[in-house]
């Protein structure tokens, strides 16, 4: 294991990555009586991409839907940015700087591709509802400059041709890109990704990757994804946590990860489909 | 005992039979919203037309008369003849299971795989037709509907309770009738929803659309048939009502009374129906007997919705409904 | 063939998020806007405003107003005619209080004590959802229908419980009362219903309105990218009030003269600005007019033709008018079932590519 | 399309018949949740004004014409009716709902339409100083409230003190009318006044007959209208309230009330301001120029029912006026305001009712400046469920005009007050 300390450590491809970013204490949560999560910790750290894997049921989505403030655990702490985060609503979370996308696309689908986007940033728009509601002068004016920021984040993601389009219309692929597009445009410090690239062919695989690297290069967001297919993972991520039936059973780099007894037990227990 | 809690006793025991025919509307609903996830805002003008039918076959009435009268200046109004009650019953089901074959044929058979927002204003406006269609056939006068019920307090049931509380308590004839129509209403179609080939394909599709099509349930044959069962129901309904208060428009609005019962008791279930009905019948009753005198009276329009309401923001799913996990 | 997009390019994000992007459009709203301020008040007579445009402008405005509610936030409610009733009777309580102030301004208070009322009962919408939700605006509905009906202080304790607007001036001009003009009554309740639609389409552009689409769309996506569902949903229930307030404070005061709850206010009214708005479609303000329009003029339309024009017997030509309504929703939604709004967008669309069809 | 849009336009501003013709709208309503009041009342209007078409080619030599526009009982097509029709020369109204009749009231003033609401509307109009262009005799709720304690003071030897008294009411503008009077009445005569509102329409009413049940007043009162009375009558018949003691106002009192309860409402009790049944020798010009001929309005099975009968009576005031205002002007084409003289002017005598086809039919009365409201009186008819029909059982009762003028003016005072009305007639 790479030498952890709070100040960060230097990944194979020299990105130089922070202190802990968000820390999770071990955690546990129940559905009635039956537990999805039992006593996890582990941390993810500044300008990191970090994933999540397991199979099937493991809890995987519970733990981002943890994480997204969500699902409140039973048990265990959060800290973000060095604070314990108390009891919060998921659109509190939200402000605080963390964005998601979802496993099953979870799109507005009355709306636009552009106001998709726009609504990543609703939790950086501050005109009231008088303003809103004159809106000449100052709400228009806001509504321009989040504009040009959402417009960066349209060519970033190569889907200028599909601005107007209701989002109901897209293919499957595109619309997995819409909802990247929304999650960056609120700009956070912590982006969630729930599968990413289920469903995808392999080229749309490829530009998903791309994208992810992208994001992480250029606005040196960190990164929490959740996968299942683990070639796609290993390439991609600077640390893996692996879990199964609800518990932690390994957490380091890919390689490390790889050659831990318990992950090739679990992934080899399952009939992986 | 004291004379409140005798007074109180018959509150209770009334509200439960108004309960009941509160719950023979809900069941139609039910019934399609069940099979079609349709929110038919029809069903109480279904329960008009359909005692206006039965009026109309009984006393030998000529339909669109005044159409007709209008048009060929003829001045027709009656064949002259009386049908005894059970015949034209049975006609007026027959009408009904036409009239769910024209609706599936000239409407939902062309809004297949809508939003459940859209079939309800389909039935909205087969509402609208249906209440021209209903005036235009029948008249809009008031009709009197008498197939043969009794009516009026039972004298078995008010000296038995005479004698055991000193005070008779008052039950109305044609409750205990609604009652027990509606108890076998109830039975039948759990039977055939059980042990018929039809009823199991029913259910099927009230589980899941595409599974029953795959197994080779066809959806138009499913939809006449939900739609002529809430017609035979509707058609009950309209008996029980309109031999209580005359055949004519009011009729259509008891469809307001069904719904407090629908949100306690859930869309989707029959046996909801049921309680859900025996619930609001009995709370509206006594609030507006102890608290009604004191804030005003007509509290039951409101009271009904309001304790449903209360109801469902403690328990959203409403009575029988599953606990609601949210996911994303 | 000069209905083009092409060639209409936009050159800054104002002119693209502006409300008729094509020129076309432009013109004919702005000659849309001349006619109806500048020249109708001119031409209008007693029946086609009482009869006709009063009714279809207000209905225009409580139209909107559940729109932005049930089109725009999806928050189904069949409370309409309550709401429409607290902004009649706080009109009236208003209007006789403080016969010195302007009638604007009581007009407005009304719709803003009817956005307090709609709050409360917006309440239970954090828990109730769908069908159970509309259901549940029901109580709203009877129970303020009763209220109004049942406490004397409300109809300034009259014998009978009607309440009657007496004559109230703008600038020396009637606009209630038995004496107002018929422009003046058209002109008071055009621009109020201008600069409410207005407003509703600023609502709408924006965050705002935004927010509501993604609560309506995917409440609980909406939550977790940072929309409170709370303020959300009051916000709409809040707006959407005073928006129905005003139309009730217009349509008792304006149109009717005088009103008694449970018959200008009742359940019909409620249903009736619900089907307005599923005809002209969910989530349009424009389809909140053509929905009004439909509902309004249609049955004075069809009464006109097979009464008058065709001497049809009354009592016949008002159930075959029946008929032909159910009949033509029916029709109306096999044909598009997104309502008038879409009709029009698609037809505009099909004009665009004319003459080439593909 | 520019033509269908004209043909549209058309269409909408259409209702203009020739004007060569007293025009009196008939506010009717064949359909709707009150159509079966509607339809025998609208009938009976129409037909008398046939009649006088056909036996005497009209008024005064001018034809009559009942353009009619349905209602549906609703205010708002009520306004669409008003506005379709003023524009035509209507020259008086009669929508038979006290809810248009309070939204026209101030319509019907600005315009000088006269406003005829017998029976039914604003019971404070009967006040003429306030109410120019109302006129609601011969009688009005508060008549008919009195008039019906004063029958119950009868039947106990002109003493009420400590009886119990419900009145079960539609609870609306409509129903609620009669209250302040009984309140006023049970005052002075020591009884008490217990108030049972029963939600329009009125189909579902067991929680308040079983209030009376319990509570078992010496009588009810009830003022209801449509479904409402029928099931009424039927709830009474299953608690086996005694009917003798159950008294409708005249709008709960037509077959259609009492026919759906059968034997059960035997004996009930109505009020009535007019009689009612064929026994008339207008019937027989009817028969001759209207039925035979094939000019009947509507289906023409309504014809002597209470409410065609009360239809009829209106017909008949109404074309009195206008004989009285021809009569007043010196031309028979007269207009609204001419016509609203005519109505302060008119004046109907028992003679005259003889040599009208109805004797004994209506009470006698004389309107004036200040007295649009008539005497008041009413008479009582009771159910025969075997015979199928109505009989009066009392003559003409006056109301209890000490009770009731200070109620009259305090009302119109208060009207006048919040609307800067100036008495008038000083």
């Amino acid at each position: 294991m790479k030498d952890m300390n709070s100040e960060g450590y230097t990944t194979a491809d020299g990105r130089k990555i922070g202190g802990v970013l968000m820390e999770m204490k071990n955690i546990t949560l129940r559905f009635g009586g039956v537990a999805a999560i039992t006593d996890i910790s582990f941390d993810i750290r500044d300008g990191e991409i970090r994933a999540i894997i397991g199979p099937n049921g493991a809890g995987k989505s519970s733990m981002l839907n943890v994480i997204s403030g969500f699902y409140v655990p039973q048990e265990g702490e959060v800290w973000f940015k060095g604070y314990k985060r108390g009891p919060m609503k998921p659109y509190q979370v939200a402000r605080l700087g963390i964005a998601r996308t979802f496993q099953n696309i979870a799109l507005f689908d009355g709306m636009s591709v552009l106001d998709n986007i726009m609504t990543g940033r609703l939790t950086l728009m501050k005109s009231g509802l008088l303003s809103q509601a004159m809106w000449w002068g100052g709400a228009q004016r806001e509504e321009t400059e989040h504009r040009e920021k959402v417009e960066k984040i349209i060519d970033f993601l190569e889907i200028q041709s599909i601005r107007k389009t209701p989002v109901g219309r897209l293919p499957y692929g595109l619309k997995k890109r819409v909802e990247l597009a929304r999650a960056l445009a609120a700009e956070p410090k912590l982006l969630l990704l729930d599968e990413p690239m289920a469903g995808m062919n392999v080229e749309e695989k490829e530009d998903m990757c791309r994208f992810i690297l992208d994001v992480n290069d250029e606005f040196g967001t960190t990164i929490a994804l959740i996968e299942h297919d683990m070639g796609v993972v290993m390439d991609l991520s600077d640390r893996v946590v692996v879990m199964d039936y609800g518990k932690k059973i390994g957490d380091g780099t890919p390689d490390e990860v790889r050659s831990n007894p318990d992950v090739i037990n679990a992934y080899l227990g399952v009939s992986h489909d | 005992m004291s004379d409140q809690i005798l007074f109180a006793m018959e509150v209770t025991l009334n509200g439960l039979m108004a309960g009941v025919m509160y719950s023979l509307v809900a069941l139609g609903f039910v019934l399609i919203f069940k099979a079609s996830g349709i929110f038919n805002y029809a069903q109480g003008v279904l329960a008009l037309f359909a005692a206006l039918t039965l009026v109309g076959f009984q006393n030998g009435q000529v339909p669109f008369a005044h159409l007709i009268n209008a048009i060929f200046g003829t001045n027709l109004h009656h064949f002259g003849w009386h049908l005894p009650a059970v015949v034209a019953i049975i006609l007026t089901a027959a009408v009904m299971v036409l009239l769910a074959m024209i609706v599936e044929k000239f409407v939902l058979q062309h809004l297949v795989n809508q939003a459940p927002i859209i079939l309800f204003m389909a039935t909205i406006g087969l509402a609208y037709f249906l209440e021209g269609l209903g005036d235009i056939m029948w008249g809009a006068d008031i009709k009197k509907l008498d197939v043969g019920l009794p009516q009026g307090a039972n004298e078995a049931f008010e000296a038995v309770t005479d004698s055991v509380f000193g005070f008779g308590l008052y039950i109305d004839n044609l409750d205990i009738v609604a009652t027990v129509v509606a108890a076998l209403l109830v039975l039948s179609l759990t039977l055939f929803s059980q042990y018929t080939k039809y009823g199991r394909a029913l259910r099927a599709v009230a589980d899941d659309h595409q599974a029953a099509l795959s197994v080779g349930i066809s959806l138009r044959f499913i939809w006449v048939l939900v739609w002529s069962i809430a017609g035979i129901v509707a058609l009950v309904a309209g008996i029980m009502w309109g031999s209580k208060s005359g055949v004519q428009f009011s009729l259509s609005l008891i469809a307001l009374k069904a719904l407090p019962v629908l949100m306690l008791g859930g869309f989707t279930s029959i046996p909801g129906a049921i309680v859900g009905g025996l619930i609001i019948g009995m709370g509206e009753k006594l609030f507006e007997f102890f608290a009604g005198p004191l804030i005003g009276g007509a509290t039951e329009n409101w009271f009904a919705y309001v304790l449903a309401l209360l109801f469902l923001v403690f328990r959203p799913q409403g009575l029988f409904g599953e606990k609601i996990i949210e996911r994303v | 063939m000069f209905y083009r997009e092409a060639g209409d390019f936009k050159t800054s994000y104002v002119d693209d998020s502006q409300t008729f992007p094509i020129r076309f459009d432009r013109w004919r709203y702005y000659a849309i806007l001349a006619v109806a301020f500048g020249a109708a008040p001119l031409l209008i007579n007693d029946y086609w405003a009482n009869a006709v445009f009063v009714p279809f402008l207000i209905y225009a405005i409580a139209a909107i107003g559940l729109n932005i509610l049930t089109g725009y936030c999806g928050q189904v409610s069949l409370g309409t005619g309550g709401f429409m009733a607290v902004g009649a009777y706080a009109c009236y309580k208003l209007m006789t209080a403080f016969p010195e102030v302007s009638i604007l301004i009581h007009v407005l208070l009304a719709g803003g004590i009817t956005a307090g009322v709609g709050v409360l009962f917006g309440l239970p919408s954090l828990r109730i959802k769908g069908f159970y939700l509309a259901v549940a605006t029901l109580a709203a509905q009877f129970f303020l229908v009763w209220l109004f009906n049942k406490v004397p202080w409300f109809y300034n304790y009259s014998a009978s419980g009607q309440i009657s607007a007496p004559e109230r001036t703008i600038l020396g001009h009637a606009v209630t009362g038995a004496n107002t003009t018929a422009s003046a009554k058209y002109f008071f309740c055009l621009v109020i219903l201008f600069a409410l639609a207005w407003l509703a389409r600023n609502l709408t552009r924006g965050t705002v309105g935004r927010k509501w689409m993604a609560i309506r769309d995917m409440d609980i996506a909406a939550e977790i990218i940072g929309v409170n569902p709370l303020t959300t949903k009051l916000s709409a229930f809040a707006i959407s009030s005073f928006y129905i307030g005003v139309a009730g404070a217009l349509f008792f005061a304006v149109y009717l003269g005088a009103a008694e709850v449970g018959e200008a206010f009742g359940i019909q009214k409620s249903f009736l600005i619900l089907f307005m708005i599923i005809i002209g479609g969910l989530g349009s303000i424009f389809g909140s007019f053509a929905g009004a329009a439909f509902m309004v003029l249609l049955p004075v339309l069809l009464k006109n033709v097979l009464v008058g024009q065709l001497g049809w017997a009354t009592d016949l030509a008002a159930h075959v008018e029946l008929m032909i309504v159910g009949a033509l929703i029916v029709i109306f939604l096999i044909a598009e079932p997104h309502g008038l709004n879409q009709l029009w967008r698609l037809a505009k669309e099909k004009l665009r590519l004319w003459p080439f069809p593909h | 399309m520019r033509k269908t849009m004209t043909a549209l336009a058309l269409a909408m501003a259409t209702a203009t018949p020739a004007m060569a013709e007293l025009v009196v709208p008939n506010l009717s309503y064949r359909t709707g949740p009150f159509a079966a009041g509607g339809i025998p009342y609208a009938d009976g209007f129409n037909d008398y004004f046939t009649l006088l078409n056909e036996r005497d080619g009209g008024i005064g030599g001018e034809k009559v014409a009942t353009p009619e526009c349905e209602t549906a009982y609703n205010t708002e097509k009520g306004v669409e009716c008003y506005e379709a029709t003023k524009g035509s020369g209507a020259l008086v109204y009669n929508p038979l709902s006290t809810g248009i009749t309070y939204q026209l009231i101030p319509k019907v003033t600005a315009d000088n339409i006269p406003l005829y609401t017998p029976g039914y509307g604003r019971t404070s109009a009967a006040n003429g100083k306030v109410f120019s262009n109302v006129f609601n005799y011969p009688a009005n709720y508060w008549d008919a409230a009195s008039v019906a304690i004063k029958y119950l003071l009868d039947e106990n030897g002109g003493d009420l003190e400590g009886k119990k008294i419900a009145l079960v009411y539609h609870n609306s503008a409509y129903g609620k009318e009669p209250i302040p009077t009984l309140s006023a009445l049970a005052a002075k005569h020591g009884f008490e006044l217990v108030e049972i509102p029963v939600d329009s329409p009125g189909q579902e009413q067991k929680s308040q007959w079983l209030q009376i049940r319990r509570d078992k007043p010496d009588y009810v009162l009830m003022w209801g209208w449509g479904v409402m009375n029928a099931v009424a009558i039927q709830e009474a018949a299953n608690i086996r309230f005694p009917m003798e003691n159950f008294i409708g106002v005249w709008w709960s009192g037509s077959e259609n009330d009492v026919l759906p309860a059968g034997d059960g409402a035997n004996g009930y009790k109505s009020l009535a301001m007019h009689g009612t049944g064929m026994d008339y020798p207008v019937y027989a010009d009817l028969k001759q120029y209207v039925y035979d001929a094939g000019k009947s309005s509507g289906a023409g099975d309504q014809v002597g029912s209470v409410l065609y009968s009360r239809g009829m009576y209106a017909a008949l005031v109404i074309s009195e006026a206008i004989r009285k205002a021809q009569e007043l002007s010196g031309h028979a084409a007269i207009n609204a305001a001419e016509l609203r003289d005519g109505f302060e002017a008119l004046e109907i005598t028992e003679a005259r009712m003889a040599e009208l086809g109805l004797p004994n039919f209506g009470q006698p009365f004389a309107s004036s400046c200040e007295d649009h409201g008539g005497p008041g009186a009413a008479m009582i008819q009771q159910w025969d469920a075997s015979a199928k029909t109505w009989s009066l059982i009392t003559g003409f009762i006056a109301p209890d005009d000490e009770v009731l003028t200070p109620l009259v003016m305090g009302d119109s005072a208060a009207f006048a007050a919040e609307n800067n009305i100036a008495e008038r007639c000083n």
